[in-house]
C-alpha cells in the first residue's frame, strides 16, 4: 500500500513558517535583503536554494528597493516571486510596493511587523504596513504561526486570481521569533491547492508588448482603432480587483479549509462574538491577545467577544457593519497611528459604521508602540473604562493610549 | 475588578537566563518541543526581544498549557526559572516574578541549601558545567550546558520526560552530538540535588 | 573587423512616428541598437526620453519588448527578468537594461553596482547626453564641467563627469565599451560583441541633444563626431580588463593628437560664457583622459 | 462608448507606427532630394545612404532612389547636414506646393 506522507506539526517560529510556506508555494524567484526582524525568512529560504531542496533562483540584492524590483521584473516575465522585509525596509520599496498593485503583480511579500524609526526601533508595532494601506496591496494579519504559513499559500492563490500583490503582515518578535507549534502541510497538499502561475502580461520577443507605458489622463484608441484604457480605468479596475478580492479571500479561505482542515474566517474572524455586547476589534497578535481578555471580561459579567481584521484591505466593511449590528460598544485596538487623526483600523470601522443609524460606540486605543508589551488585563482594563464611560452616556472618547505613562 | 489571567487558563510561565551564546533561547525552544510531545497543546517559547550580543545577558521564556495558547504577551509570573550561569542570579534579578513554590533551578555546584537566594520558592542545583565538560559539550571555548540544564528542569519540575527531552534533541542535532547533549541531560536529571527553599 | 556601413542589417525595429525631439541622438543610437540585437531582446527602461520614445499607451513605437520599470531601479528590474526568465527555462534572449545618464550615474547607481557585482547576465546600456533632458535640462553627474543646465544656470556646473568606465572597471565587468550615435557601425559592433558574451556587459553611448546642449538639429550626427575628434568622447572597449580604442579613436591615437575642445566647446550654447580658466581645466582633464586611455592600448604601443 | 472591451489590466500595447500621431506635422523645413546628386541614386544603390543611416525617425529606406516618409519626417535636417553631395535641401514648408500629406 502506498504510504500518503502526513503533515506533521513542528514547533517552529514565525519566520521560520513563513519560509517553509514559501518554499511550499514553490516560488520560484526570491531577492530579499536583511533587516531585523525578517532576516530568518530569507536566511532559511537561501539556505533551501542552496542544498538544492527548492528550486528557485535566489538573488541577493543589495536593497529593498531592488529587492521589489527584482520580483518585479521576474513576476512580469511569468515566474512566482517572493520577497519579505519590515519597517524601513517597507518604506525603502514604497514606490516599488505602488508600482507592484499598479503594474498588477501577484507578488506576494511577508512582512514582519516592526516600528517605524526615528528613533530606532527592531521592536513590533504595525506602522510600517498600515502605512501602506492606500497603495492597492491586498493586506491579511496573522494571529498566530499556524496561521502565517497558511495565509502565505492562501496568498499566491488570491493574488495570481485577481491580479493584486499580497502583503502577508505577523507582529515582529512576538510571532516572528517565538516558537509555536504549527503543522506544516505537506508538499502534495499544497500542490493540489494551488496551481502554477500564468502571467497576464507578455514579455516576449515573438510577440513585443511594451508594459507599464506612460497612461494618458483620456481612454485613448490603440492600433486598430479600439478604444482603451486611461490612467483612471486603469485605476478604477485595481479598485474592482480589490473588491473581488474580499469575494476571493473567503473562497480561497474555505477551500483551504477543504484542503488542509483549516480555515481562518475569511475576511474576519470571531471569539464569543455572536451574543456580545462589547466587541473587541484589533489585527495581528493583538487580536488573539484579545480572545484572553473576552474571557477574563465574560468571567467579569461582561458579554465581550472579538470581532478581528484578518484581511485589512481590501476593508471587511460588510463582515463589520453586520457584525457589530447587536453590539453596544466597539473598542478598537490599533498597533499603528495615522497620526494627527486616530487609530488606522478605529478610522475604517468608524467610517464603515457610520450612517447605519444608531449603531454601537466606537472607541479607540492606540497599543504596543515599538514593542510596548501588552498584557491581557490592560486590553481588560481599557474595555471596562469604555463599557462605563458608554454606560454613563459618554458619546465622544479621544483615543486613549494603552500603559503610555506619561 | 481584578482578574488573575494565567490561573484562569492555568497557564505555565517559565523563564531562562543565561548570557549570549550560551543557548538560553535553544533550550527554551527544546523546551518547548518536548513539552508538545508530553501532551501539552499549547507551547511557545520566546527569546527576549532585541538584539542579543554574546556574554551578555539574555533570557528566555515558555508557557505551557493544555489549551492552545491565545497570549504572546511577555511572562511576568514564571512557576519556574532556570539559570545557565549562577553570576546572573544578581545580575539578571533572575527571581523576579517567581511565584510561590515555583522552582528555581540553578546550574550550581552547590546544594541547594548553599544557594544565597532566599524567596519562597523551591531550589534545584546541578553541576552541568561539569557533566557537560565530561561529554566535551564545548564550543568556541564556550562550555555549552543548556541542554544538560533541560534534565535539571524535568527532574524538579516534572513537567516534561526524559523521552521527550531526547526526542526534542534528536530532532534539533545531528546524531552524535545528540546523543552527548541527551547524555548531558540524562547524566544532570539524575545528579540534580531538590530542595525546599523558603525563608 | 568593423562592420561596414552598408553591411549594418536593413530592417527596422524603431518604428517612424514617435515622441523623440526632431534630431535626437538617441534615436539613431537605438536603431542600431535594435538592429545588432535582431529581435532577440527584452529592454528594461525607467523614466528617461526613451520612455517617451517608447510611447503612450496604447500603442508602443518599438517593435521589441520592453518594460517599463521605475527610475532607480533599472539594473534590479532586468536582474528580475534575467532571474525569472531562468526561473522559467527561457534562454536565448539577451535583457537589456537602458537607462540614460541621470539613470545610471545618479539614481540607478546603486541598483547598477550590486547588480555589476553579481555579474548578473546583462548587457546595461547607459545613453548619457549629459543632463536631465526629460525633464527640462538639469545636471546631473554625468553633465561635464562648464555646462549650463536649468540647475546650474548661472556658474554652468563645477565639477566634472563621473568616470563611469572605471566605476564599471572597478566592479570588474567583463565587457566595457563607449560609443556614441554620430558612429553607428562602431555602436553596432559593440551591441553585437557584447550579445555573444554573458555575465554582465556595460556599454556608454554618449548621444547628442539638440535642445538639452542647446545646438541646430540638424548638427546631431557632427557633435558627437567633433566630440570624437578633439576626445570629449573616446570610443574604446575594456574586454576582460584590455583596453582597446576603437573605429575614429583608433585611428586618430595612430595619427596623432586630438583637437582642441574649444571648437567642440563653441559650437554649444550650453557652454556659453565659459571662462578661459574652466575651458583650460576642461582641456587638461580631456586631454590627461586621452592619454591615460591611449596607454594602456598595448597594440598602440602606448 | 466604454474602454472593458480592450480587456487590459495593465498597461500593455502592440508596436505600431505612428504612435505620437503623423509628425511630419512638427516639420518647418522638408528635405528634397536631387537624384542626379545623390550617390546612392547614381551607383543605383551601390554607396553611401548616409542619410538612411543617421535618420533619427527611420523613414529613409535603405533603397535608391532616394524616399523619405514625409508623413513622419520631423525635419530635423540630419539628412541633408550629412549628405556628402550635398544633394539633400531643407526647404521651408511654408514655400512648398504640394503639401499631400497633411490630411487627418
Amino acid at each position: 500500500m502506498a504510504t500518503v506522507q502526513q503533515p506533521e506539526t513542528s514547533i517552529i517560529t514565525g519566520n521560520e513558517a513563513m519560509a517553509l510556506g514559501a518554499k511550499l508555494c514553490r516560488v520560484q524567484v526570491i531577492a530579499a535583503y536583511p533587516i531585523t526582524p525578517q532576516s530568518q525568512v530569507t536566511e532559511n529560504l537561501s539556505g533551501f536554494v542552496e542544498s538544492g531542496q527548492l528550486e528557485a533562483e535566489y538573488v541577493t540584492v543589495e536593497s529593498e528597493h531592488s529587492a521589489l524590483s527584482v520580483c518585479i521584473g521576474a513576476s512580469t516575465v511569468g515566474a512566482r516571486a517572493f520577497t519579505a522585509t519590515s519597517a524601513n525596509g517597507l518604506a525603502y520599496m514604497c514606490e516599488l510596493i505602488h508600482w507592484a498593485a499598479g503594474a498588477r503583480l501577484p507578488l506576494v511579500m511577508g512582512c514582519v511587523n516592526r516600528a517605524m524609526a526615528a528613533p530606532w526601533s527592531v521592536l513590533n508595532d504595525q506602522q510600517d504596513s498600515m502605512s501602506q494601506r492606500d497603495a492597492g496591496w491586498i493586506q491579511i494579519y496573522a494571529r498566530n504561526n499556524q496561521e502565517i504559513i497558511d495565509n502565505l499559500i492562501q496568498a499566491y492563490k488570491i493574488a495570481e486570481s485577481v491580479h493584486v500583490p499580497v502583503m502577508v503582515c505577523y507582529d515582529g518578535y512576538i510571532l516572528s521569533h517565538t516558537v509555536m507549534p504549527v503543522e506544516v502541510p505537506t508538499a502534495e497538499q499544497v500542490d493540489a491547492f494551488l496551481p502554477s502561475y500564468t502571467p497576464h502580461t507578455i514579455l516576449d520577443p515573438a510577440d513585443p508588448r511594451n508594459i507599464n507605458q506612460v497612461t494618458l489622463a483620456d481612454p485613448r484608441a490603440n492600433e486598430v482603432g479600439e478604444t482603451c484604457h486611461g490612467y483612471m480605468e486603469l485605476r478604477y479596475q485595481l479598485q474592482e480587483a480589490l473588491g473581488n478580492a474580499r469575494a476571493r479571500a473567503v473562497e480561497v479561505d474555505e477551500e483551504y479549509g477543504r484542503h488542509f482542515g483549516r480555515s481562518w474566517g475569511g475576511m474576519t474572524w470571531g471569539y464569543k462574538n455572536e451574543d456580545a455586547d462589547v466587541l473587541l476589534v484589533a489585527a495581528g497578535s493583538i487580536a488573539s491577545e484579545a480572545t484572553v481578555a473576552v474571557d477574563a471580561l465574560r468571567e467579569a459579567g461582561c458579554k465581550a467577544g472579538v470581532l478581528a481584521v484578518r484581511v485589512y484591505r481590501p476593508f471587511p466593511e460588510r463582515e463589520l457593519l453586520e457584525g457589530t449590528r447587536n453590539a453596544k460598544l466597539v473598542v478598537v485596538f490599533d498597533k499603528s497611528l495615522s497620526y494627527g487623526y486616530q487609530g488606522p483600523i478605529c478610522a475604517d470601522v468608524k467610517a464603515a459604521l457610520y450612517g447605519t443609524g444608531g449603531g454601537p460606540a466606537v472607541h479607540g486605543y492606540i497599543a504596543g508602540l515599538g514593542g510596548r508589551d501588552v498584557k491581557t488585563r490592560e486590553l481588560v482594563e481599557a474595555t471596562q473604562e469604555s463599557v462605563r464611560r458608554v454606560e454613563a452616556g459618554e458619546t465622544h472618547k479621544e483615543t486613549g493610549w494603552i500603559n503610555c505613562q506619561f | 475588578m481584578s482578574v488573575d489571567i494565567g490561573s484562569l487558563k492555568g497557564i505555565v510561565e517559565i523563564r531562562w537566563h543565561g548570557r549570549g551564546g550560551q543557548g538560553a533561547i535553544s533550550s527554551a525552544q527544546l523546551l518547548a518541543r518536548a513539552a508538545f510531545d508530553d501532551g501539552f497543546q499549547g507551547v511557545t517559547s520566546a527569546p527576549t526581544f532585541g538584539a542579543e550580543r554574546r556574554g551578555a545577558p539574555v533570557s528566555a521564556s515558555n508557557r505551557l498549557s493544555r489549551e492552545p495558547l491565545r497570549t504572546f504577551s511577555q511572562i511576568e509570573h514564571p512557576s519556574a526559572v532556570i539559570v545557565l550561569d549562577d553570576t546572573l542570579l544578581e545580575v539578571a534579578d533572575a527571581t523576579k516574578g517567581l511565584i510561590e513554590d515555583g522552582w528555581l533551578v540553578i546550574n550550581s555546584p552547590l546544594d541547594p541549601a548553599a544557594v544565597e537566594c532566599s524567596g519562597s520558592f523551591r531550589i534545584a542545583t546541578a553541576d552541568a558545567t561539569r557533566i557537560a565538560q565530561e561529554l566535551d559539550l564545548v564550543v568556541a571555548g564556550s562550555v555549552i550546558v543548556n541542554t544538560a540544564m533541560l534534565g535539571a528542569f524535568a527532574r524538579a519540575t516534572e513537567l516534561v520526560t526524559l523521552e521527550s527531552v531526547e526526542r526534542a534533541i534528536a530532532e534539533k542535532f545531528p546524531a552524535e552530538l545528540a546523543r552527548r547533549n541527551f547524555e548531558a541531560a540524562r547524566r544532570t536529571y539524575e545528579r540534580t540535588k531538590l530542595a525546599t527553599g523558603g525563608s | 573587423m568593423e562592420t561596414k556601413l552598408l553591411e549594418l542589417p536593413e530592417k527596422e525595429y524603431l518604428l517612424p512616428g514617435n515622441r523623440t525631439c526632431a534630431g535626437c541622438g538617441l534615436s539613431i543610437a537605438f536603431r542600431y541598437i535594435l538592429k545588432a540585437l535582431d529581435g532577440e531582446a527584452i529592454f528594461v527602461v525607467p523614466a528617461s526620453c526613451l520612455t517617451v520614445l517608447g510611447g503612450m499607451y496604447p500603442v508602443s513605437s518599438v517593435a521589441a519588448p520592453w518594460l517599463n520599470v521605475s527610475f532607480p531601479s533599472t539594473a534590479a528590474s532586468a536582474n528580475g527578468v534575467v532571474a525569472g526568465l531562468k526561473a522559467l527555462g527561457k534562454t536565448g534572449t539577451t535583457v537589456v537594461a537602458f537607462a540614460g545618464d541621470g539613470g545610471t550615474v545618479d539614481i540607478g547607481i546603486q541598483a547598477l553596482s550590486g547588480a555589476a557585482e553579481r555579474n548578473v547576465d546583462m548587457l546595461y546600456i547607459c545613453y548619457d547626453n549629459e543632463a536631465y533632458m526629460n525633464t527640462g535640462t538639469q545636471r546631473s553627474s554625468a553633465t561635464p564641467l562648464g555646462a549650463k543646465t536649468a540647475t546650474t544656470p548661472v556658474l554652468g556646473k563645477q565639477q566634472h563627469a563621473k568616470d563611469m568606465i572605471g566605476i564599471m572597471e572597478a566592479h570588474n565587468v567583463g565587457y566595457i565599451a563607449t560609443a556614441t550615435s554620430s558612429f553607428p557601425a562602431d555602436l553596432y559592433d559593440k551591441i553585437r560583441k557584447a550579445k555573444a558574451r554573458t555575465g554582465m556587459r556595460y556599454i556608454h553611448i554618449t548621444t547628442p541633444c539638440s535642445p538639452g546642449w542647446v545646438f541646430p538639429a540638424r548638427d546631431t550626427v557632427k557633435m558627437g563626431r567633433i566630440a570624437v575628434d578633439n576626445a570629449m568622447i573616446v570610443l574604446l572597449e575594456i574586454e576582460d580588463g584590455a583596453l582597446r580604442l576603437t573605429g575614429r579613436s583608433r585611428r586618430m591615437a595612430q595619427r596623432g593628437e586630438p583637437k582642441p575642445i574649444e571648437g567642440y566647446v563653441r559650437a554649444q550654447q550650453r557652454f556659453k560664457g565659459i571662462g578661459p580658466e574652466h575651458l583650460d581645466v576642461v582641456q587638461q582633464w580631456v586631454t590627461d583622459r586621452w592619454h591615460s586611455y591611449v596607454k594602456r592600448d598595448t597594440a598602440l604601443g602606448g | 462608448m466604454g474602454t472593458r472591451d480592450c480587456g487590459h489590466e495593465s498597461a500593455m500595447s502592440k508596436p505600431s507606427a505612428g504612435e505620437a500621431g503623423h509628425t511630419g506635422d512638427w516639420r518647418t523645413q522638408r528635405p528634397v532630394v536631387d537624384d542626379a546628386r545623390c550617390a546612392a541614386a547614381k551607383t543605383e544603390g551601390a554607396a553611401c545612404f548616409r542619410c538612411w543611416l543617421y535618420c533619427p525617425e527611420a523613414v529613409i529606406p535603405r533603397e535608391a532612389p532616394i524616399t523619405i516618409d514625409l508623413d513622419y519626417c520631423k525635419g530635423c535636417g540630419i539628412c541633408a547636414e550629412e549628405c556628402p553631395t550635398d544633394a539633400i535641401t531643407m526647404e521651408s514648408e511654408a514655400s512648398a506646393d504640394d503639401g499631400g500629406t497633411e490630411e487627418d
